[in-house]
């Protein structure tokens, strides 16, 4: 079997589960400049959703969907109650402290309603595998990949044809003109904001037969979003997806011919060159201000 | 300049007071828990100072300031256990190290401003805890560096739980008067300006990004300092000293004590050590009730308890009080 | 007039595109040390983008400025602030947090020398500074009228006051050389009095450029002013002589329909 | 003083002299336990909690000790960290007054902790096994699990005897505990001349070993050794090689494999061998005696942290006992020392460092989801 073929395509494989995790970011912290830290913990949550509903007898391709409304649920109660009192037009450490505080009570939740233990998620594809022309893909994985392919073009094509859409991506350039041109602003900030976090409510479903859930598991994929967010250009749908595959295939290529250990610093080291030398990113807007 | 000799009256007269304080609480009080773990809050008061220094000097949120408090504890320790140096030695080549470090630090990431100076400075303590993970005939690898021969500062033993909160302490209000007076002389006005309107400071004749860079490393040495000044404490240090959960924790000092003031976060350390040792429920449920006040807290006084405290004053004298405070 | 040769500032065939936009095309100028000179045209004319040119805050795509003979194409705009170059702006015009009297701090910080140490033990170089600011500031605190306001955070000033307080932060150092961009902008008609009062009063010995759409100011305070239209030099002169040239009553009343 | 007063004298004092000897007995000893009850190693802390409180209820039932005095434990979180470490023991030995400190699952931790109670209170470590800890030979400090070091000599024996494997690979979360395993296989493999063809160390966060494992089998080497404490992540590495075809032989660090890191794997990890120190399977009475009650309070079987923290409690309250003391330190540890100490595993004793070694250490299989003994050796 082909090493380099092979990693190409855990790396695309990969990347497709970062995909869905950072377009959730993008539109919080694109669309609405808030830096939130309690991304991980939507993500943690989409997984327990899945994993409560699989342990009452719901199958998975059910379970899936609740989880997402679940996530969005609470998304929408989170919005209403803290996000829109106390975050928008507050200076960024506000947005970074709330969204830090609300993960850890929203981990803590978790732990204390399931438990410390890691639990298992049965997928529907078992240990299945597909042999394509001597690659091998597990059954999940291709599952993730078409559900990320899907669900982001669907909302990709959302975004711009729909009016919604469109008054998202206003309110996303400019707050105050969307505001004047009769946008109802807040109503357009409550969306983007379930929508961010039902989409990591989806990755979290998605990836949670091949993670196991455990009540920390939203750390690991917070640090990647960022990392995709930034590296793809903040408020960009198209960049982020451009940015999870890089991500993914950069971290198996390094993976396998480099060093295995050193890897969890090469997507850092991307971000930091790609701010320092090309600040918008790979699509996004240069909103930096420099000195 | 504008409070000069006001300042020279309370200013001393507060100086003493800390001082006094420290010396009571030092030898009345017994039990040597309380007395150590005052001693471990001074010297992250110390880290709290240090992210201030960004925070409510320049207003940037510091999310890598622990690669120095990191920085400061791997130096002293490598400088005590490889080259046998003694600890005050030790922890001034720290400081001076975390210089450098800032320098070159901030040259780079100094040039962002907001989120994007957060996560990049976020993303260096990621590149740096795997450093210190893998570099191991330096840093000892994922077990650290422990076994220190005992530790003491100017003749005091700190393994000693009364000589290491005095001199956790001194330190502390030595750092406080030399900020207090950074705040008030001319580099501490041009950063005030850089914070308030960079546009205006520019054409005022401040060089915005040698302002911005000199913060950063007067904020180093600080941290770099709490971070040795932990290792009398924990006789180990590990890569987690690099974790951003360090920064975290100093950082809800300074929001609970209140960025605008100058002691805020030795305040906020106060609170943030001394309230969990009174409940001891779940920890779970701890971490629980403890995230939930930061959000209401973030939600109805941004502004921490500096800004309740004021807001409190201002009733009562009718607002006509000048913001500025030590 | 002017004494010639003894420019204070001096543009050679300024030029500034943005991408396609060009809001320059040309623009060669003198003005005298010690002239009270003014700017005018319409919206949209390059008033704004010549400021910014001529203070050194944004450099130029083509051509030179001199400041006091000295090019500064490549100078760092708070290099130039220390060679006696003022600015005042018309949008982020003060601190708004800070009273009164820590604007003029804030203004007068190029000029101290004392260092952090020098705080902590009182050198000399520090009560120098200290004095010479405490003499400094009640002087403007006088000029500007804000000597009972001093205690006061700028935020909470009346609109007018703000914008004298932005003209006592840039006399803080002593400039020889003001800028004001549309110092009068939204000021009523006893303000914008109070304010050419102002001007007048900061006016010996001192270079001055305002840009300004309110023709009272201009021609109150400049002997000459340059009419900018779409970022072309029309005509400079006297107020009362250019606002008789075709092309700026076109510009500014609209071509007169035959 | 008339005859009458001093008789009242005689009987007050008989009178205070007995309660406060009752009150003595009935004072209880309270052994204190730093374990991480909070963030992500909180299920060992649990496990832990579980095996403890078993030891003390049988304790407690059994009249407890030192003249019918109850056991009492008290909790506080270590949060993984060595900063809290050394906060919990603190707080257990002054505010907690703590006779005993126990506990400790992570090898740092203890290392911050060992420096606080050295040469002032008797600290048993319960799972943490660097070598390090016990290497300082503080005369308080006793482990009650096996060393890494005996773990890997005698699962490495097993592996280079029995085995013998051509070709290995070695793969491993990057810790202390990691380190040394590694650093035995290397030992034992190059002492049986088989070659390591690759080792790859990956971070805590990593949750995707495709393309780590397409490597490896790019090498194929005859065996693939893993090192992983944690249970999910163990798990979904393991699903993950079934998913690319697996290797001839597939081993895993002995002393982790735990029915929390199994039924996650849902049977990806059938085939796998390991090695432990303790096997609920294994027949003798004293074993089954602990398995049973701890299946009748839990209704699971007992894994190995809930078995050291058993024993850990079993320990220290029989030597409190026997040396008839519970704060002369000195008196405590040498009893310790110059004793065996029944337990579930068998007779333990503590060697000069304070170290137990397992009587029996046992080379299982994993067969459809359970741990199925193959051999069993003494040590």
């Amino acid at each position: 079997m082909d090493l380099l073929l092979q990693t190409l395509v855990n790396g695309l494989v990969v990347g497709s589960g970062y995909a869905v995790i950072a377009v959730g970011l993008t539109l919080v912290f694109g669309i609405l400049g808030i830096v939130n830290f309690a991304h991980g913990a939507f993500y943690a949550l989409g997984a327990y959703a899945v994993f409560l509903a699989l342990s009452v007898g719901v199958p998975y391709l059910v379970a899936l969907p609740i989880a997402v409304a679940v996530v969005v649920a609470v998304g929408f109660l989170i919005e209403l109650s803290i996000v829109r009192r106390s975050l928008y037009g507050v200076g960024n450490h506000g947005s970074l402290i709330v969204t830090f505080a609300l993960a850890q009570v929203l981990m803590a939740l978790m732990l204390l309603i399931a438990g410390p233990d890691p639990h298992p998620v049965r997928s529907p594809f078992g240990q299945s595998n597909l042999e394509v022309f001597g690659l091998m893909v597990a059954g999940q994985r291709v599952f993730i990949l078409l559900v990320s392919v899907a669900v982001l073009s669907a909302f990709g094509l959302w975004l711009q044809r729909s009016v919604r859409g469109q008054q998202i991506t206003a309110v996303a350039q400019n707050p105050r003109g969307a505001l004047y041109s009769g946008i109802n602003v807040p109503m357009i900030r409550t969306i983007s904001f379930m929508l961010g976090v039902g989409a990591a409510g989806l990755a979290g479903g998605l990836l949670a037969p091949i993670t196991t859930v455990f009540p920390t598991m939203g750390n690991g994929s917070l640090i990647t979003s960022f990392i995709v967010v930034i590296l793809g250009g903040m408020g960009s749908i198209s960049g982020a997806m451009l940015g999870a595959l890089l991500i993914g295939l950069a971290n198996a290529l390094f993976e396998t011919y480099v060093s295995v250990q050193w890897t969890p610093a090469l997507g850092w080291v991307l971000v930091i060159a790609i701010l320092l030398f090309a600040p918008q990113g790979l699509r996004g807007k240069a909103q930096l201000d420099r000195y | 300049m504008s409070s000069t000799r006001a300042f020279r009256i309370n200013g001393a007269h507060l100086i003493v007071a800390w001082l006094l304080v420290i010396a009571a609480f030092g030898t009345l009080v017994s039990n040597p828990f309380v007395v150590t773990l005052a001693g471990y809050t001074s010297a992250f008061a110390l880290f709290a100072l240090s992210i201030n220094v960004m925070l409510g000097g320049l207003g940037e949120v510091p999310l890598g300031q622990c690669v120095f408090f990191g920085l400061g504890a791997y130096a002293a320790a490598i400088g005590m256990k490889s080259f046998g140096l003694p600890f005050e030695l030790a922890l001034l080549i720290a400081m001076a190290v975390s210089v450098a470090a800032a320098a070159v630090i901030g040259a780079l990431t100094l040039k962002l401003t907001g989120a994007y100076f957060s996560i990049v400075s976020w993303g260096l303590t990621g590149v740096v805890l795997v450093a210190a993970m893998n570099l191991e005939h330096v840093t000892g690898g994922p077990l650290g560096i422990f076994g220190f021969p005992t530790i003491t500062f100017a003749g005091v033993d700190l393994s000693e739980p009364r000589g290491y909160f005095l001199v956790c302490a001194v330190l502390l209000v030595a750092t406080v008067v030399v900020l207090a007076a950074v705040r008030d002389s001319r580099f501490g006005a041009a950063i005030e300006s850089v914070r308030q309107n960079p546009h205006l400071a520019r054409s005022m004749g401040v060089d915005v990004f040698r302002q911005r860079l000199k913060a950063f490393m007067l904020s180093a040495p600080i941290a770099a300092m709490a971070g040795a000044l932990c290792i009398p404490y924990t006789q180990i240090v590990t890569p987690e000293v690099f974790a951003v959960s360090n920064t975290v924790d100093a950082l809800l000092m300074v929001l609970l004590g209140g960025s605008r003031l100058l002691v805020g976060p030795v305040i906020g350390a106060m609170i943030f050590s001394i309230i969990p040792y009174f409940f001891n429920m779940d920890p779970n449920v701890r971490i629980l009730i403890f995230s939930s006040a930061i959000i209401l807290i973030m939600i109805f006084a941004p502004g921490g308890l500096h800004q309740l405290m004021s807001a409190v004053a201002d009733r009562f004298t009718g607002g006509r009080r000048a913001p500025s405070g030590i | 007039m002017h004494r010639p040769g003894s420019e204070a500032v001096r543009a050679r065939g300024v030029v500034k595109r943005y991408g396609g936009v060009v809001a320059l095309a040309g623009v060669d100028l003198e003005i005298g040390t010690g002239e009270v000179f003014g700017i005018i045209g319409p919206n949209g004319a390059g008033k704004s983008t010549l400021f910014d040119v001529l203070c050194g805050i944004t450099k130029p795509t083509e051509g030179e400025v001199f400041l006091f003979d000295r090019p500064v194409n490549d100078v760092p705009p708070h290099e130039i602030a220390r060679q006696g170059v003022a600015r005042s702006f018309q949008r982020t015009a003060v601190f708004g947090e800070a009273t009164v009297r820590e604007n003029l701090l804030f203004g007068r910080h190029a000029a101290s020398s004392h260092s952090v140490l020098g705080r902590i033990l009182h050198s000399a170089a520090w009560r120098r500074d200290r004095d010479a600011f405490e003499a400094k500031a009640r002087e403007v605190l006088e000029l500007t009228g804000l000597t009972e306001d001093q205690h006061r955070p700028a935020n909470v000033l009346a609109y007018g006051v703000q914008r004298r307080l932005a003209v006592g932060i840039a006399l803080m150092n002593d400039p020889r050389l003001l800028f004001l961009d549309e110092p009068a902008a939204g000021m009523n008609g006893k303000e914008s009095a109070d304010f050419v009062e102002l001007v007048r009063a900061i006016e010996p010995g001192r270079t001055i450029v305002i840009v300004e759409h309110d023709m009272t100011v201009i021609s109150a305070l400049c002997r000459r002013t340059l009419v900018m239209v779409d970022g072309r030099p029309v005509t400079v002169g006297p107020p009362g002589e250019v606002f008789r040239h075709p092309e700026v009553i076109e510009a500014y009343l609209g071509a007169d329909d035959e | 003083m008339t005859r009458r007063t001093m008789l009242q004298g005689a009987g007050a004092l008989a009178l205070s002299l007995s309660v406060c000897a009752t009150a003595f007995a009935a004072d209880p000893v309270r052994i204190g336990l730093a374990m991480p009850l909070s963030g992500a190693a909180a299920t060992y802390g649990n496990d832990g909690r579980q095996g403890a409180e078993l030891a003390a209820e049988e304790v407690n039932a059994a009249g407890g000790i030192l003249g019918g005095r109850k056991l009492e434990l008290i909790y506080e979180d270590d949060k993984g960290t060595p900063q809290g470490g050394v906060a919990a023991v603190q707080k257990l030995m002054t505010v907690g007054r703590a006779k005993v400190i126990t506990g400790g699952m992570n090898s740092s931790v203890v290392l911050a902790e060992s420096s606080v109670t050295r040469n002032k209170i008797l600290q048993v470590n319960m799972g943490a096994q660097a070598d390090a800890i016990t290497d300082q030979g503080s005369p308080f400090l006793f482990q009650v699990n096996n060393t890494v070091s005996m773990n890997s000599r005698a699962f490495n024996k097993y592996l280079t005897d029995v085995l013998k494997p051509k070709t290995a690979a070695y793969m491993g979360e990057n810790t202390e505990f990691n380190k040394t395993v590694l650093e035995h296989l290397k030992a034992s493999l190059a002492a049986a001349k088989i070659e390591l063809v690759s080792v790859s160390t990956y971070d805590a966060d990593t949750n995707d070993f495709t393309s780590i494992i397409t490597k490896v089998k790019s090498q194929n080497p005859d065996l693939l050794y893993v090192s992983d404490a944690y249970p999910s992540r163990a798990a979904q590495l393991w699903k993950q090689v079934r998913q690319l075809g697996g290797f001839k032989h597939e081993a895993m660090s002995p002393g982790v494999v735990t029915p929390g890191m199994l039924k996650p794997a849902e049977g990806a990890m059938n085939g796998v061998i390991t090695g432990e120190i303790f096997v609920a399977s294994e027949p003798s009475p004293a074993n089954q005696a602990f398995v049973q009650a701890f299946r009748k309070k839990h209704n699971v079987d007992p894994n190995k942290v809930h078995l050291v923290a058993y024993e850990a409690i079993k320990v220290i309250a029989e030597a409190l006992n026997r040396a008839g003391t519970d704060s002369d330190y000195p008196k405590i540890a040498k009893v310790l020392r110059d004793n065996p100490w029944p337990t579930p595993r068998g007779m333990l004793k503590f060697d000069e460092k304070g170290r137990a070694s397992a009587p029996y250490f046992y080379i299982q299989q994993v067969k459809d989801g359970q741990l199925v003994l193959l051999t069993q050796s003494r040590n």
